[in-house]
């Protein structure tokens, strides 16, 4: 009772920072629309090219907009000292960090989910593509946020935080990455993408399962 | 001996630049490394020296 | 209804060094706990391991409500430098916050009554970044009345009158006062002076 | 379940292998430790090179530029054994709070670094005159380069705490996070190699004579002694850096 209480309360206070800062969600989304747009100018504007990197791009896009918002998760909370209220609550502290990243995810992923089928057509790509590039973006973006929850933690009382949060997290994105944009370019070659879009989402429920366990266990490890 | 001569031992028969290019990046990493481990070492016993010369 | 803190043995690290040898400490309902030390003797640090947020690297904290083993987050309501409220959210939502995760129910009635009490009760629907020094101090300090009933708490308070002007620091005295009177564990560092009215006061020296 | 180190030692106080988690006690063991494996290191490297160079014939399909694989191999294979070693000791220093298993793990990273680079580099002069190409996304070659990518992320982790202690914790518990997606890193990226391209021949892939198999075994157990006598030389350093304050270390220096 209390735990739904608390993590609805954690969620609650997500929501509410998003409606009260527009660019905690709007910069990553700008971000992402950018750097696709960069693309075209670098490699050319033949559709069939276009076509062939657009998958990769708007899914590297996609995991570099959600990295850039990972701070958000601890640091903010960490200097104005409301971490300690998530520390010193009486409930797991990893259902918290989860119904935080489950907030966060929807606040950063919901625009990005919603764009990348836009640029899916800027890329020439055909809709099933950009249906199946939507639906990978949205098992990516919390995969990337629960593993990136536990680079974030420890990097609360640390140096040199964002750097090294990318070289921390982008390593095991790997998984998420491959099997969600294979499955959108088994779309794009006709074929079924069911294999590929099933690891990515068990690969998915591994991370929910074992990430805020470890992201608790960081955060008590570099508040302490 | 399988090699006819030192230069064809050398030449790794015509893949020297592979060969000779790995062993040697070996070599220079592993000579680093131990430059790099002695250089620690020395620096640690000499922070070692300096605070028992700390009353 | 009494709580009890038990402080045996402990010693903290900051850095790989001990910050004061071990401690050994027993106090029960109605004392006033006041932590002294120079800076860097561990007083903070102290604080956040008797609020559960630092452990010990020997010996332990223990918190025991009528003689039952409980934990730092249920007995205790920690409030440090920070004021643990975010800018851009209003001292209601912030304060809605701290309740929930604190396993209460948030009763906007209480936290009005805390609120009026510190004086702060216009302020409620201001966002904190707008407020001074002092008027985010006082809001964060609404956060020690919304326990269950006075005295259910212990109050673990980190240098609470720095920024507070002569009157706040007042009242904010006589609040421990009455806490202290219900039967709370108010424990305290502070480098100004005070006159705080209790019953029992144990020093401790770091 | 974690412990402290104090909490550990209240428990484990007399046992044998207790003896040996306080760094003064394992500090000479270390010494002998690492005395023995230059030595191994160095008989094994001159065998293996030997074998490997003069008794060894030439490829069938290769030609002599297989010889690389006798570190080629060795290393790769090192680059992940010191992965887990590294991760098994960051476990149990998280488990048991012991500062010792914290230091090997960062005794152990630098070697696996430099395996992985090793590995690497070899890799692409070995395929060069095999693949017409200095690197291709073949899967062990991608997977090396992931684990190094994690190495460098451990290293720079542990650098940047200014508290020792934060940094062994949190360093350690990257390194397990790793260590458990390690497997599925190297799965995802077989999946994906096979999904854009196969290639079928890799170092030390095609059927070996067995002496070329000698010499590469020897060589193996001539870098893992060496890579056990470079993490005993940086250990004992850490040691040293560690405990400076203490009597014992201030006793070492004359």
């Amino acid at each position: 009772m209390s735990l739904r209480l608390a993590s609805t309360a954690v969620a609650r206070r997500e929501f509410q920072l998003f409606a009260r800062r527009k660019s905690d969600w709007a910069n990553p989304l700008m971000f992402f629309v950018i750097v696709c747009s960069l693309f075209p100018f670098a490699v050319g504007s033949e559709s069939e090219r276009l076509r062939l990197i657009g998958v990769g791009v708007i899914f590297v896009g996609a995991l570099l907009a959600t990295l850039l918002t990972l701070p958000r998760l601890f640091d903010e909370d960490a200097r104005d000292g409301s971490l300690d209220l998530l520390l010193s609550s009486n409930e797991p502290l990893a259902m918290l960090i989860l119904a935080r990243v489950a907030a966060l995810s929807f606040g950063i992923g919901a625009p990005l989910i919603l764009a990348a089928p836009l640029f899916s057509f800027l890329y020439a790509l055909p809709a099933d593509v950009a249906l199946m590039l939507a639906l990978g973006v949205a098992i990516a973006v919390p995969t990337l946020l629960l593993v990136g929850a536990i680079a974030a933690a420890l990097l609360v009382s640390a140096r040199g935080g964002a750097i090294l949060t990318a070289v921390l997290v982008l390593p095991l994105t790997i998984p998420t990455l491959i099997f969600g944009a294979g499955a959108a370019l088994k779309v794009l070659f006709g074929e079924s993408p069911v294999a590929e879009l099933s690891l990515q989402a068990a690969y998915l429920l591994f991370a929910l399962a074992l990430s805020p366990l470890a992201a608790s266990a960081a955060l008590k490890i570099s508040t302490d | 001996m399988i090699w006819e001569s030192w230069s064809a031992f050398w030449d790794m028969g015509g893949r020297g630049f592979f060969v000779w290019g790995s062993y040697g990046a070996l070599l220079i990493a592993i000579v680093a490394e131990l430059m790099a481990l002695r250089s620690a070492r020395k620096k640690a016993l000499e922070s070692v020296v300096e605070l028992k010369r700390l009353p | 209804m009494a709580l009890s803190l038990h402080i045996n043995g402990v010693q903290l690290e900051r850095g790989g060094r001990s910050l004061f040898p071990p401690l050994t400490v027993s106090t029960g309902a109605g004392t006033l706990l006041y932590v002294r030390g120079a800076n860097g003797a561990g007083k903070t640090t102290l604080l956040r391991a008797l609020a559960g947020l630092a452990s010990p690297s020997a010996g332990e904290v223990a918190w025991r409500q009528d003689g039952n083993p409980t934990t730092a987050a249920a007995a205790t309501t920690f409030v440090g430098h920070a004021n643990a409220m975010n800018d851009a959210l209003s001292v209601i939502e912030n304060l809605s916050y701290a309740t929930s995760l604190a396993g209460q129910i948030y009763r906007p009635v209480l936290v009005g009554a805390a609120l009026e009490q510190l004086g702060v009760f216009n302020l409620a629907l201001r966002r904190v970044g707008t407020l001074s020094q002092g008027q985010r101090k006082r809001a964060s300090l609404a956060r020690l009345l919304l326990r269950e009933q006075p005295g259910a708490r212990a109050w673990l308070l980190d240098e609470p009158f720095v920024a507070l002007d002569v009157d706040t620091q007042k009242m904010l005295e006589q609040l421990i006062a009455q806490e202290l009177k219900a039967g709370a564990i108010v424990v305290l560092t502070s480098h100004q002076d005070f006159a705080i009215d209790s019953a029992k006061t144990t020093e401790v020296l770091l | 379940m974690a412990r402290t180190e104090q909490q550990s030692n209240d428990r484990f106080q007399g046992r044998w292998f207790w003896r040996y988690a306080s760094p003064a006690a394992f500090y000479p063991v270390a010494g002998r430790i690492e005395k023995l494996s230059w030595a191994l290191a160095a008989i094994l490297a001159i065998v293996g090179l030997y074998i490997g160079f003069f008794r060894a014939p030439t490829d069938a399909q290769q030609g002599e530029v297989y010889r690389v694989i006798y570190i080629h191999v060795p290393a790769a294979w090192m680059a992940m054994i010191i992965y887990l070693a590294m991760a098994f000791w960051a476990a149990t220093g998280l488990v048991l709070g012991t500062r010792l298993s914290f230091m090997m793990s960062h005794a152990l990273a630098p070697t696996g670094a430099i395996m992985a680079v090793i590995a690497l580099w070899t890799g692409a002069l070995w395929g060069r005159p095999t693949w017409g190409t200095y690197w291709v996304w073949d899967a062990r070659l991608t997977s090396t380069l992931i684990l190094f990518f994690l190495y460098v992320g451990y290293i720079a982790l542990a650098a940047a705490f200014d508290d020792k202690k934060k940094g062994d914790r949190a360093s350690a518990l990257i390194a397990l996070v790793g260590a458990v997606n390690v497997p599925i890193i190297y799965f995802s990226v077989n999946w994906w190699n096979t999904l854009h391209q196969g290639s079928s021949v890799r170092p030390g892939s095609s059927s070996m004579a067995s002496i070329m198999l000698t010499a590469m075994l020897i060589m193996t157990f001539a870098f893992w002694a060496y890579c056990v006598a470079a993490a005993m030389h940086r250990l004992r350093t850490q040691i040293i850096e560690r405990e400076a304050e203490t009597k014992w270390v201030k006793e070492l220096v004359k």
